[in-house]
């Protein structure tokens, strides 16, 4: 797979797109990716990632920008300005429990109808969701969740698309490889196939549909 | 020994050796630092980490390796890291021993409310959720009281995190318990009298015929 | 040319680069060796792996690395390997663009019965609904007929695969497809004649005004 | 952890037990538990694994031994013995489709409440479970799996606990080493605490219980 330039990938992106984005505050998250939307006012963005990192970092950028009109999220609360647009509705945002997050991304995925989970019984997050009982106890029926792109950053990429990770920057990076129609990558180094052994690849390279060249 | 140190090193006192630990962040980070490092314990952090260590000596942190709010940690020898579908896993499978998580209330079923005060913080609950659902025991450590009101209290009216009652409450003045599903005083702190505790308190405790006071 | 050459010479041209594929066995791991090397094909083996390379040179064999049989493979450059749940995530999250396998019997609906005869023989489906029901592409490659039975029939008397049909049929004799739900001849094998292909064929086949021969 | 002898180990499971066993036919197999299984005679084993393996090879072991009772598997069509025990009424067999098999493991070891499955609807599998409707689609509604013993055979254990595995030897093991109340490995090579990276782990240390030293 030969790979492409930042402008290429994000010109795919029509706005009013559903994107997720890979990372947790900010770790782990395609930054490039992100500073060529803001460059290309890609907008009306239906966002799903773990939180809202910090304005100036990770997709913090996205609601400096304001290019986010529906954030999926387990938690916003270290953003102010993303904090600020929810209150003033200017993004509708749904807060999920992060566990259910991952799981209704990784059925998504995985081809699965959704996730039965005891999270959120007896809470807020219950409201509107089906309730399904299985050997006399209560499980909520959260939905998969699916999106046009992907964004992910890996820390190898191979020219074949496999892909593994670093440390904490793993974070919500495989199952969103999984859960998007179009998947763009950007690594901090992309090697020779063959590099990556086996066993350490974590997303399988025809999970992979754009590398991103670094420059 | 100012409030959170002591609440953090009663709560250190739950630990056991072999025990994966998933600890919040505010005072429930404290918990690390009163440890006995003969105590094998397994610390989690959810982004995606067991075996987290101290805040790494300056330049030898890396950006790659950080705890849930995204700053620098170390990690020990044997650490092991994993996507966030394997962290919640760990945490909704059961697989945490213990969790320790701060509190806005505390109720006298034992329900925490700790994510949202509606209308003025509505953060999300991040993990929050999960772990109060899924971990084997639940430690609240907290402030007894905040701005004079107690957070002990008889009905949360916040948002519930979970309808699973946590196990124990560790707070400045008190360690609580819901023994056979009564919500009992079970240590004071050092200095501290059975009267002083129920005073500041809003649920109704049950008081047993010797309360303890904590040993730290 | 055999009859297995030929259905798995006719299957391979169905494959386009950059393809995940899932070979059954039989008939269907015989597609890998007419894959061209310019074709950048993905093999799966669902015991854990992608980029599944040709049976090992003698004394250049692994226990640790078999197909879904438990006989040693070989793995290409950038191949990778992983557990069951992500195996089978890949099968049925439709990340497997053509899965081609064999079957007892294919019908009028598209329905693929391939995995018992009740009281006769009961191995278990193994991979089987998961691929038929996740695959992007489901081809059949088997036998037109066995002891002079037609195996494409007008309603599967065995027990169904998947409640999704299959995509393609590729026999000794034809090329069956279900454009707009209609059991269609495609293509006849060199030398066969449409006649000759209704004769054996229990199904109703739809046929076109023309059908064009394999080009193999 | 200090490591146990595989009598020592295999001497807590009773008999009548849930096991589930690692491996894919005979491939990750802990072969040396099953040979303890089969001298220690633990019979009406209730085994959960994806195969039946071969006789002579793997929990092929323990059909030639008639120790089981109740097996839930994918597949058993290579191993004539336990065709012959299912047969003849000896053994219960609950065939799954594997896909469904791994992941209703994977739910017993996350806390799920089930799988929701489009595998199966409109077979024979679908008989007697719920169907639920998500979205005007059905679902299949296959349970959580548990057992009381899970044992599972890694390439590298370290004694923490810490496990990787090789190639296609890793199949069930990762999962299985979840979803059991009590975890017992043995490996090709126990390694000190650290020669395994941090991100070349897949079963973290916590998850296991007793590590089988190699003699």
């Amino acid at each position: 797979m030969k790979p492409v330039s930042a402008e290429e990938a994000i010109a795919m992106i029509p706005n009013g797109a559903t994107i997720m984005v890979g990372g947790f505050m900010g770790v782990g998250t395609p930054e490039r990716l992100l500073d060529e939307l803001v460059r290309q006012k890609k907008c009306e963005l239906t966002l799903i990632c773990n939180d809202a990192a910090v304005p100036g970092r990770g997709v913090g950028k996205l609601f400096d920008a304001a290019l986010v009109s529906t954030l999926t999220a387990s938690h916003i609360g270290l953003n102010p300005k993303a904090q600020e647009q929810m209150m003033a509705k200017r993004i509708a945002v749904d807060l999920v429990p992060q566990g259910t997050l991952v799981e209704r991304i990784r059925a998504g995925g995985c081809g699965l109808g959704g996730v039965l989970t005891p999270t959120g019984t007896g809470t807020i997050v219950e409201e509107g969701k089906q309730q399904i009982r299985v050997d006399g106890k209560t499980f909520l029926l959260e939905t998969a969740l699916r999106s046009d792109f992907a964004l992910i950053h890996a820390f190898l990429a191979d020219y074949l698309g496999n892909l593994s990770y670093a440390l904490t920057a793993r974070n919500f990076n495989p199952v969103m490889a999984m859960a998007a129609d179009t998947v763009i990558v950007t690594a901090e180094h992309i090697v020779p196939v063959g590099v990556i052994a086996p066993d350490h690849v974590v997303t399988p390279a025809p999970l992979v549909d754009h590398i991103v060249a670094n420059r | 020994m100012d409030a959170q140190t002591l609440i953090a090193r009663r709560v250190a006192l739950e630990l056991r050796s072999g025990d994966l630990v998933n600890l919040g962040i505010g005072i429930p980070t404290l918990v690390a630092n009163y440890v006995p490092p003969e105590l094998k314990v397994f610390f989690q952090s959810e982004n995606g980490l067991i075996g987290t260590g101290p805040i790494p000596e300056q330049g030898m942190a890396h950006p790659l390796l950080t705890d849930a709010g995204g700053r620098p940690i170390s990690a020990l020898p044997g650490a092991c890291t994993f996507d966030s579908a394997m962290s919640f896993g760990l945490i909704r499978g059961g697989h945490v021993n213990v969790t320790v998580l701060g509190g806005l209330q505390v109720d006298a079923e034992g329900h925490l409310a700790n994510w949202m005060i509606p209308g003025k913080m509505v953060p999300g609950m991040g993990g929050a959720m999960d772990l109060v659902t899924g971990a084997k025991r639940v430690i609240v450590a907290m402030q007894h009281a905040a701005k004079g009101k107690s957070k002990i209290v008889q009905k949360c009216a916040l948002p519930l995190t979970s309808s699973r009652p946590v196990d124990l409450v560790v707070t400045d003045l008190a360690v609580i318990g819901f023994p056979g599903g009564e919500i009992t005083l079970l240590e004071t702190a050092p200095g501290v009298s059975v009267a002083e505790v129920m005073a500041v308190t809003e649920a109704d405790l049950s008081i047993p015929d010797k309360v303890p006071e904590m040993q730290i």
